[in-house]
């Protein structure tokens, strides 16, 4: 049963980071899009430094991130319009299940404190994505300069295989909650530090501005935009995880800014 | 008449050495010419030239009064059939290494067919047709190598050697033959050996070829004397 | 080790159910890699042939651009397409990045130096003295490209294997280019890696051995065609 | 365009300054891949004058095998090397995964069959008779490979470009089983990657451009050595 | 005394095909025994087979009084030298062709330079020894071949067709030489030919090969009678 004519321009290419497809929810909802709308969704999954470049260069409709700090530069920018807050979840510090280092229940600046006195491995995505530059500004808060230091590694690579990296070098790490409850059952790790305030993940989704990039298909980008944040796709973030993981993954968090 | 090949100021030069240097070599319609001379001398060089397949450093070569070039070297190719020093067959069948210049040249299959056979028997390998060509005897490749360039009935022929792996009964058989084939086909022949008393039977010319250069030319008793003539061997497997 | 058993069972599974998803992916990879090679072959060969055969100036410096190319990264061969692909490159007004197309493009950029590369080598080691033969039977230059191709036929069977081999296991170009669209540009290789990255070892374990199967009856019947009569 | 304008720029840059980072990455791209590909070299050229030159039973198998390993996609043999050198996989003891040694196992790995398949075409090309002459001189059986080696030695030094070319572009293993740790398992093609995902493609077209000239430089040196004195 | 070389029951089968099947043939030390037969009579086969390069698909060899096996198949490879119908030689310099099988019998690099020198000036290509051998000339080639295998100065000596495509003046000098070498340096050698007249000047025994089988053997005059001895050309590039 689907909704208006169909699209003048089929194709709609969504530029996300990894941990949205890696966990499965973007599976779930885009079929239910496509049905409605009649649009095709080319979902780029790459880092959000790429996917915030496609959107500055207009290669990209629509963005789907969680770097809000790098996203604001683009909305003052003009650059992105219908910037829409759509869901949150949090980052956590894993570590092994020993905790060599003792930051157990500890807030995380004083875990990274406390890490880097130790000495102990500490795996950095060291990829500019949403998550490593959390990272960096916790370590800013910790008032710890952790580059160049011998126990501090850049994995260079995404979340899932940072997680792997550091499950086998017996290391620590920060992740999304969503992709460590994906990965948890290969993984040697366990959540150490949960809960501050200034550890949420926000993910925002925009349009690109097609006044600026005339290729740019609007009207998919707006439609999609639309579809993120109405109450039943809402509804269906919320649920999405709770099957498997027995808890959500994402919290749905449209309209509050 | 026109010569059917003339050749002149003919010069190679590879890798720095000169390999001949031939001022004048004519060819007259139907005429067979033996080519000879030690080792190294440049003969199979110098036919390869003669054939086109060999670019000279300098000089000009006329076929049948036209000048070889770029335009016309196919079409002159295709008047000209050559058997190599040592017999470069094709990764296929003997019957297919046959037919394939005959296919080339535009023969329908049957054509083809029946021409291959015809030669083939001539040269005593008929037998072999389906054989693959890669695991021949050196007598057997030679001679398929020879049919090959007859069944085309060139126009001119080139043949280094050619019957050098023969043996004795087949070379004697095919000598006697051969002579009364290229009259009747008319075929104009250049042909390079090592075993003087061959020359008779086919060649009333002989040119030699001494370091590159033509040392001398003429009829064949002249240059060789009347000896040459004569020659006397049994086959062993012929006897009683 | 446990991986790695559960990856077989999961691959007889999906195999036996025929899963859509996962038919219509080796489909695709097949059509994707079998049509890149095809265009490899159709610029390699020739190209591979002129190289072995002709001198002429600059020919020195084309061969090591070939035998260069052999070592292209598919990353940079995937990055250069994008950058040319992308709407505002200069080749944006085709509206083919994130297509099926674009891997082909890209795939083909990858292959055809490889198949150039050996066909080089193959036709090169034939005797000299036999490329006059053949030309002496008066071929025209298409019949002896034929004929000489006929003769290397064994190692150009191998440029061929060696480009469809390069192609269909490479997963850097095809996942910039085609950006592993689910139903659309998802191939084995970009599959897998999603699935690694998803941390579903079992299911990347099946799709690699599906993989390793297609690619395994496509080689073994190549080399089958290769070794034919060929005993040492 | 401007990004690959960019990218040179900047290569340049690099290149000039002598940018610490990129001169450690870049030699240890060279030295892994160098030692992966001198590994495959010692393994797979041995192994294709086998298989060209004995029949024994299961020689067509194996011979299929090769053929098959050439086309081993590099993610396929990067999951596998991960799922053995994991700390409780098989070889977990050794503790060898995110290090240089498991980049230079996985390549090897990958180079191997590429030697093996392309040395064996080589081989088979040469003359079988000139084998025979060879044996009759009266070499031992290593004084033969040595012969029948430099005689097919076109070939094998393509196979050996080919093998070389194969690793050092080769992304999706090292990425796997070496982690792109910076500073210490950070090779050009995973550097390239890491910044493309960061969305800064200037300094990726200029790794690409490090890269290529570098494998540019030693395939221009082995095409070289390979065509040395031959002309067509 | 035992014999250099016997083979019993020797056969050989290709693909289906019986190319040969000797009951009995044996060389005796310093014999020098010429094989002749008509093309595809399967003379190569046997030289390869009896040069154990060649499997044959049953009976034995002795060498010296032993069996050869593959215990000791290359130390009485060593004891061996084979000229094939075409020169086979290595992509290198016809020198090092030449000291390459000297080498490789553990010579000092100055004594196979010496034993090189010493029979490339005996068969004339004294003069092309640094050049590459991929350029030689037919003739070339094969003197070059031949001076690879006299070099080693083996005690057994295999020549398939190895005059063919020497230059006349050449072939009569080196026939009256060799047999003085080959009697001089003991050599048992055993030799294929398609030219009945250079039979008398090597071997004393003749064995004839026909369709894979020796119809008839003995001393050459018995074999062929007493025209064989007789055979005179001139050398055109040698007179006035
Ligand atoms: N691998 C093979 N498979 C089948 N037949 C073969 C094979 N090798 C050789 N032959 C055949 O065996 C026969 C004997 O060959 P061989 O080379 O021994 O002959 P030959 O007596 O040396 O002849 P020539 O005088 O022409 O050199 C030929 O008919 C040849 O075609
Ligand atoms: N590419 C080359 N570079 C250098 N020298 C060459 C080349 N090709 C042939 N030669 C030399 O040219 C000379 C003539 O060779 P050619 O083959 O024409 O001799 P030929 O008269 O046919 O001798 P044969 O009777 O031995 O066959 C030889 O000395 C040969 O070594
Ligand atoms: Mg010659
Ligand atoms: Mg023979």
């Amino acid at each position: 049963q689907k909704i208006g004519p169909e699209p003048a321009v089929r194709d709609l290419i969504l530029a996300t980071t990894t941990s949205t497809v890696d966990s499965g929810l973007l599976d779930l909802l885009h079929p239910v899009f496509e049905k409605k709308t009649g649009y095709r969704v080319k979902t780029i999954s790459v880092g959000t430094g790429q996917a915030l470049a496609m959107g500055e260069k207009g290669e990209a409709d629509v963005l789907l991130t969680h770097a809000p700090a790098s996203e604001k530069k683009l909305v003052d920018a003009g650059t992105v319009i219908n910037y829409r807050r759509v869901m949150f979840n949090d980052f956590v510090l894993v570590g092994p299940p020993k905790d060599p280092a003792g930051i157990k229940g500890k807030p995380s600046p004083e875990a990274l404190k406390t890490i880097a006195a130790k000495g102990s491995v500490f795996i950095s995505r060291g990829d500019d994505s949403g998550t490593h530059k959390k990272e960096l500004s916790v370590w800013k808060k910790a008032e710890v300069t952790p580059a160049g230091s011998k126990w501090y590694l850049e994995s260079g690579q995404g979340m899932g295989a940072t997680l792997r990296m550091a499950s086998e070098k017996e290391a620590y790490t920060l992740t999304d909650r969503g992709t460590y409850l994906a990965q948890r059952a290969n993984l040697n790790l366990d959540i150490l530090s949960e809960g501050d305030r200034e550890l949420l993940n926000i993910y925002h989704v925009m349009q690109v501005n097609h006044e600026k990039f005339n290729k740019v298909n609007a009207a998919g980008a707006k439609a999609y935009v639309e579809f993120m944040v109405a109450p039943e796709v809402q509804k269906m973030i919320g649920e999405f995880g709770k099957e498997k993981f027995g808890q959500s993954l994402f919290f749905p968090d449209a309209g509050k800014e | 008449m026109k010569p059917m090949l003339e050749a002149r100021d003919l010069r190679l030069t590879l890798s720095g050495r000169e390999i001949f240097s031939v001022e004048h070599l004519v060819l007259h319609k139907a005429e067979v010419l033996a080519l000879v001379g030690p080792n190294g001398a440049g003969k199979s060089s110098l036919l390869l030239t003669l054939a086109l397949l060999q670019k000279p450093t300098s000089g000009t070569i006329q076929i049948d009064g036209v000048a070889a070039g770029n335009g016309n070297l196919l079409a002159i190719r295709r008047r000209m059939a050559l058997v190599f020093q040592d017999a470069l067959l094709l990764d296929t069948t003997v019957a297919r290494n046959i037919t394939i210049p005959l296919r080339i040249r535009g023969l329908s299959r049957k054509d083809a067919a029946d021409r291959c056979e015809k030669w083939l028997e001539r040269f005593g390998v008929a037998h072999l047709a389906k054989r693959p060509a890669r695991n021949l005897s050196g007598g057997e490749a030679q001679r398929t190598s020879l049919a090959r360039a007859f069944a085309v009935e060139p126009e001119l022929l080139f043949l280094d050697e050619p019957f050098a792996s023969l043996d004795y009964p087949t070379r004697k058989v095919l000598l006697e033959d051969l002579g009364g084939i290229l009259e009747e086909l008319n075929m104009t022949t250049l042909f390079v050996t090592h075993d003087y008393t061959e020359i008779p039977y086919l060649a009333r010319q002989v040119a030699v070829l001494f370091e590159g250069k033509i040392v001398k030319s003429g009829p064949v008793v002249q240059v060789f004397g009347h000896g040459i003539l004569d020659r006397r061997v049994w086959v062993p497997w012929e006897r009683d | 080790m446990d991986v790695i058993l559960d990856g077989i069972i999961e691959a007889v599974r999906l195999l036996i159910s025929l899963d859509r998803e996962v038919l219509q992916i080796t489909l695709l990879t097949l059509q994707v890699s079998g049509i890149a090679t095809l265009i490899s072959v159709l610029i390699g060969i020739p190209m591979g042939t002129v190289l072995a055969l002709t001198g002429f100036m600059g020919r020195g410096f084309l061969v090591s651009l070939v035998n260069f190319g052999m070592g292209l990264p598919p990353v940079v061969v995937g990055l250069a397409t994008w950058l040319c692909l992308t709407r505002y490159g200069p080749l944006g007004m085709l509206g083919l990045l994130y297509s099926p197309a674009a891997m082909i493009i890209a795939q083909a950029v990858i292959a055809s130096p490889i198949v150039a590369g050996f066909s080089m080598a193959a036709i090169q080691s034939v005797n000299p003295k036999l490329r006059l033969q053949i030309l002496s039977l008066g071929a025209t230059q298409f019949q002896f490209l034929f004929l000489i191709i006929w003769e290397a036929r064994l190692g150009i069977l191998a440029a061929v294997i060696a480009g469809f081999g390069g192609v269909i296991s490479e997963v850097g170009a095809s996942m910039m280019v085609g950006g592993n669209v689910r139903g659309y540009t998802r191939v084995l290789t970009t599959a897998t890696v999603l699935e690694v990255s998803k941390g579903s070892f079992e299911m990347a374990t099946a799709l690699s051995i599906i993989l390793l199967l297609l690619s395994f009856s496509i080689m073994a019947s190549l080399s089958y065609l290769q070794q034919r009569g060929r005993r040492p």
